[in-house]
């Protein structure tokens, strides 16, 4: 489904929330009126006690839900509660440890009947991934969705273009995903110098994506971009979910 | 070798190196070089320049004669609270520090829980003029004053971590994040056995000067250059492992590592990780940790910030696996009441890590004639806080 | 000999014992006592084994690169900071604990400054089980909390001397009046080369021993026994007294004694008692004294609680007299700017005290190959509290 | 004068009180009053600022005297201008380098002349006395006052006793001057002791004496007792001071 996606759609807009948050229950809301809002790909982050790969703001949302009570069957069984209601592609971001607690292969299976695309796991390397886990994500038909940033050297983003089988994550800056300002030389030479290397794998660019401007920005150097703790400060505010949602997607996608 | 690191860092099946590709350049490096790095001559020299003349190694074995009588055995105190800025960290602090510099970092990050860890590597960036930012959980930085003012007034930065239990486990977190958002120039340098591959072999390379020290001096002082029974305390596990590493082998050499159980194992207040662990990953590596069936961690309790942590070493989990070494545990009030024991027997002020080992003396038994080692990790000045309230 | 005691305790002019017939016995047994107790070899093998394997000497001769560097010489830091209980006045603590024994003494009493003879003291009696005692001024009381603390926790009683300018001097004081009054099993364990003879010869003598390190040190480490140049800080003197000890007869190696000036030499907050000070007699020695024209003691004042006392030992007056050492000064604000310098540059926190000695680095004019050594005569935990007001 | 005293007296009793204590011009109106009430003998302490022989009370006075603005200057100067109003023994205590600040001889001279018969300088060791004062102390014929403990060797009383001309100090107990309980069997056998070395010079019991109990057992074993600290409480009390004294000196020697 996600490479539907990319076959079909232009400047791909990707939304990260984590579940469970502002409440319990927001997780299905969310889903859905992102879906209704004209989103194309949704990003559910598991909350974890120690998301070290996140910045402050999702690491904040991350916290409040485990307080709210959120927990792996519980953001399963929401997911299935809507398996029938949504036609969206949906990937699960979590750590690694909570897929071993979980138990690796009933964790993917429940993944699977969840309706879940893809993952990405930031804490899973990518020979681990080889070793021990790609057969287990071919059994289930789930994609694993790798990382790269400026530091990846050219071999190892074949490496990861070699491997992947839906799209590859650009981390726009060496940063913690967070709301930052627009793109400098630095980050434009990068995105060029992928661009240039005509991956088989489309790539989003993720990290630091907070407005339409570095939206459209990061359109010009790849198939769409990501966003995450923009989007979670608008849901973190005061109002209606829904209509906080609808005027953040809109703002991105259509204002003009 | 059954108990050394593997050539992917794994010990047995603990290990690893599970990081964020972002700092996979990072790990890789240091990977590749680190080895090399501390085998050289160079680093070798000025590495054992500066544990002599600044640090002032060896540390003494001290026969406890008083401590000795107390528990009719003989026991040394391995003194590593008389090192520089006060205990076993800067063994670890120097040698990254020069590997650092080796690879052309500029800026150093560190986690710290006790502090002692802060302090040695804000000495160590100051000796040789480098930026320093050392992260501290909110309740660390509280507990441990003395520690938090050292660090500034040797030019480093305190930041406070203020998530989940603003804790050590708190400080690596938000260290890591730092680390992936300055991944060049930057390097991290952590301060026990724990973090990917290769941190924990680094550090327990490191380290090893403890038991390469002892060998020697045992032989010295009582003919014999194994000890009976090794006793040290474990928050990552550093200086059990400085201080296991050359006695792995010697497979009669009974080695204890002494977890802290804040209020009892079982209490929900409690730092014993081998006790209500299970395996999972933290912080990069494979190990034992405290987690609910989620996978999410538990937060730790102990009274001593060093110690205070839901993980272990993943070498440790490993030597549990393979019963090589034994795991007991003191709670607050035994280890409390350990320090006072050996301040007024001995006149030495032990940190509240190292009065955990202390504290397991009256959980053992020793035979008249045994030799028994316990590492004293280091001094008690930043703990005076705490003690002063069970005077 | 020019520069040693004589038989009747005097240095040149400066010395003796002036002290109340109540106190004679004692006095008389120890100057009938001391010389022979330390040079028997009982004295001497278990001096040597606590000071390696307690104390943890010898304490390092450290090349002070970049400081060096700023200075455009070569400084040496002799490292007292790293003993146990963290400056050098466990060297004489030690020494004194087992001439207490010796002469079968069952309570020790002690004045204290800064606290770090107060601890060491209290350390000392925990390690050989005897009853302590240590007085301190309610000034120095609050403002070295830390080294309060540890006394306490090494089981010290620690009375408060509310007299006077409530600092070191009225300490002195009140261990002399608490020994008066129980002369016969009460041993006076003196923390400087202050006091009646024979307590600064065998305070010397017992801190001698850094001189005596430091010659080997400089041989290995230079190739010559002798530096060009020794900077200490003064308070009593112990720590300059041991440190010039056996250089006293190499006339050509200089001498720099270093006073607390406090906010100036001629501010009348000062405590710079060559300067200001003239002959007379405090705390039963012949010396020089802050005293005005009715020889009524004048309340010293310095930001170092070590430092803060209005004489000093009689050898330093006999070595003023006879211009052997160079006498300078160090304000609180220089003091405490050299103590910045030292964390900054080389990572090494110094007590207050030794900051002073630091702190004419600034003041004098060094040849580019000339070997300077510093010494560091205690480490800067104590002093936290003063330093962060500062940063 | 004081040889004449102890010839011509019995159960002497000696008052120590500080110069310019409790007011700076009380020193005159003391020793005035001390003779009429009675007293046989007056220690007058010339206060200083490390009194280290002395106990808390005599500590506290001496340190408000020097506050009250007291110095020796003075102290010679009050004493002076008594000079013919009063006949009754008077004793100068000080420290060492009170009198060497001042001038050895021209403080033993002003001693003189200000009608002082002895010196009590608890600092000043035998030896140095005999080497390097008492050829002064003989030219200007004051006594000098040797102090005496239950630890002092026979050899060294009898020596003291040999270079004393007028009486020994001889202390009760192992403690410095200040107001203590009655007689024990180690001070009874002390003073028994003494009492048998029939010493030339007469002596008297000091430290610890604060009632007319202590001071009648004080004189079964030697000519007399010594009392300060006792003295100095009683001045401190709210009060017209001369009646203060008064009583005190009267409950002392004449109550029965
Ligand atoms: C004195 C001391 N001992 C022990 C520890 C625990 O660390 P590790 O288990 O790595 O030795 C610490 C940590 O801060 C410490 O400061
Ligand atoms: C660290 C340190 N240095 C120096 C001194 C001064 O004493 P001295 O002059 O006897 O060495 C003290 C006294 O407390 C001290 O603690």
């Amino acid at each position: 489904m996600i490479k539907k996606t990319f076959r079909d759609k232009k400047n791909i807009l990707s939304i990260y929330f984590t579940a469970g948050y502002p409440n319990i229950n927001d997780t299905t809301t969310i889903i859905k009126q992102l879906e209704k809002s004209g989103v194309d790909l949704i990003e559910v982050g598991i909350p974890f006690s120690d998301p070290l790969a996140d910045g402050p703001t999702i690491q904040k949302s991350s916290s409040q839900a485990l307080k709210n009570g959120i927990n792996l069957d519980i953001v399963f069984s929401q997911l299935k509660s809507i398996k029938n209601e949504t036609n969206i592609p949906l990937i699960l971001m979590g750590y690694l440890n909570q897929m071993i607690a979980f138990g690796e292969e009933r964790f993917l299976k429940e993944c699977r009947n969840s309706n879940i695309d893809g993952l990405i796991i930031p804490d899973l390397p990518v020979d681990e991934y080889q070793t021990n886990y790609k057969c287990l994500f071919e059994k289930y038909n789930l994609s694993n969705i790798f990382l790269i940033s400026p530091q990846t050297k050219p071999e190892r983003i074949k490496e990861i273009d070699e491997i992947s089988d839906s799209f590859i994550y650009m981390v726009s800056s060496n940063s913690i995903t967070g709301a930052k300002g627009s793109l400098n030389t630095n980050q434009i030479s990068y995105f060029e110098r992928i661009k240039n290397m005509k991956l088989k794998n489309p790539t989003l660019i993720g990290f630091g994506i907070s407005n339409k401007q570095n939206f459209d920005n990061a359109c010009k150097y790849s198939q769409g971009a990501i966003i995450g703790s923009a989007f979670i400060n608008k849901i973190s505010e005061e109002g209606d979910l829904k209509n906080n949602i609808n005027e953040f997607v809109r703002h991105i996608k259509i204002d003009n | 070798m059954k108990y050394k690191v593997n050539k992917k860092g794994f010990y047995g099946k603990f290990g690893g190196a599970y990081i964020p590709e972002l700092l996979y350049p990072n790990v890789e490096e240091l990977q590749n070089n680190y080895k090399q790095i501390i085998e050289s001559d160079e680093f070798q020299t000025e590495y054992k320049k500066l544990l002599k003349y600044y640090v002032g190694r060896p540390s003494p074995l001290y026969y406890a004669e008083r401590l000795s009588k107390q528990y009719n055995t003989n026991i040394y105190l391995k003194r590593e609270d008389l090192n520089h800025t006060g205990a076993h960290k800067v063994n670890n602090t120097i040698g990254q520090i020069l590997i650092a510099q080796k690879l052309g970092k500029k800026r150093i990050i560190a986690e710290t829980g006790a502090g002692q860890h802060g302090v040695a590597t804000a000495a160590v960036c100051a000796l040789k003029g480098l930026e320093c930012t050392v992260y501290m959980g909110e309740v660390d930085i509280a507990r441990q004053a003395p520690n938090v003012a050292r660090m500034k007034m040797l030019g480093a930065k305190v930041i406070p971590a203020t998530s989940g239990s603003k804790t050590l486990k708190d400080a690596v977190n938000e260290a890591i994040r730092a680390w992936i958002n300055n991944p060049e120039d930057t390097y991290y340098l952590i301060g026990s056995v724990v973090g990917p591959h290769p941190y924990p072999d680094m550090v327990a390379k490191l380290q090893a000067v403890i038991s390469k020290e002892m060998k020697l001096q045992l032989k010295t002082q009582t003919g014999n250059e194994n000890p009976d029974t090794i006793i040290a305390c474990v928050g990552g596990g550093s200086n059990a492992a400085g201080s296991f590493y050359h006695y792995l082998k010697d497979e009669n050499v009974k080695l204890v590592a002494v977890e802290a159980s804040g209020e009892g194992v079982f209490s929900n207040k409690t730092a014993a990780t081998i006790q209500v662990g299970t395996p999972g990953i933290l912080h990069g590596s494979k190990t034992i940790l405290m987690q609910d069936k989620y996978g999410q961690v538990i937060e730790p309790y102990s009274i001593s910030a060093g110690l205070d942590y839901p993980g272990i070493g993943p070498i440790f989990a490993h030597l549990f696996d393979q019963k090589r070494a034994e795991f007991l545990n003191a709670t607050d009030k035994e280890a409390i009441e350990a320090a006072f024991e050996l301040a007024k027997l001995e006149g030495i002020l032990p940190a509240l890590e190292s009065s955990h080992a202390l504290a397991v003396l009256k959980k053992m038994k020793f035979k008249q004639d045994e030799t028994v080692v316990v590492i004293l990790s280091g001094r008690g000045d930043k703990d005076l806080q705490t003690y002063m309230k069970f005077i």
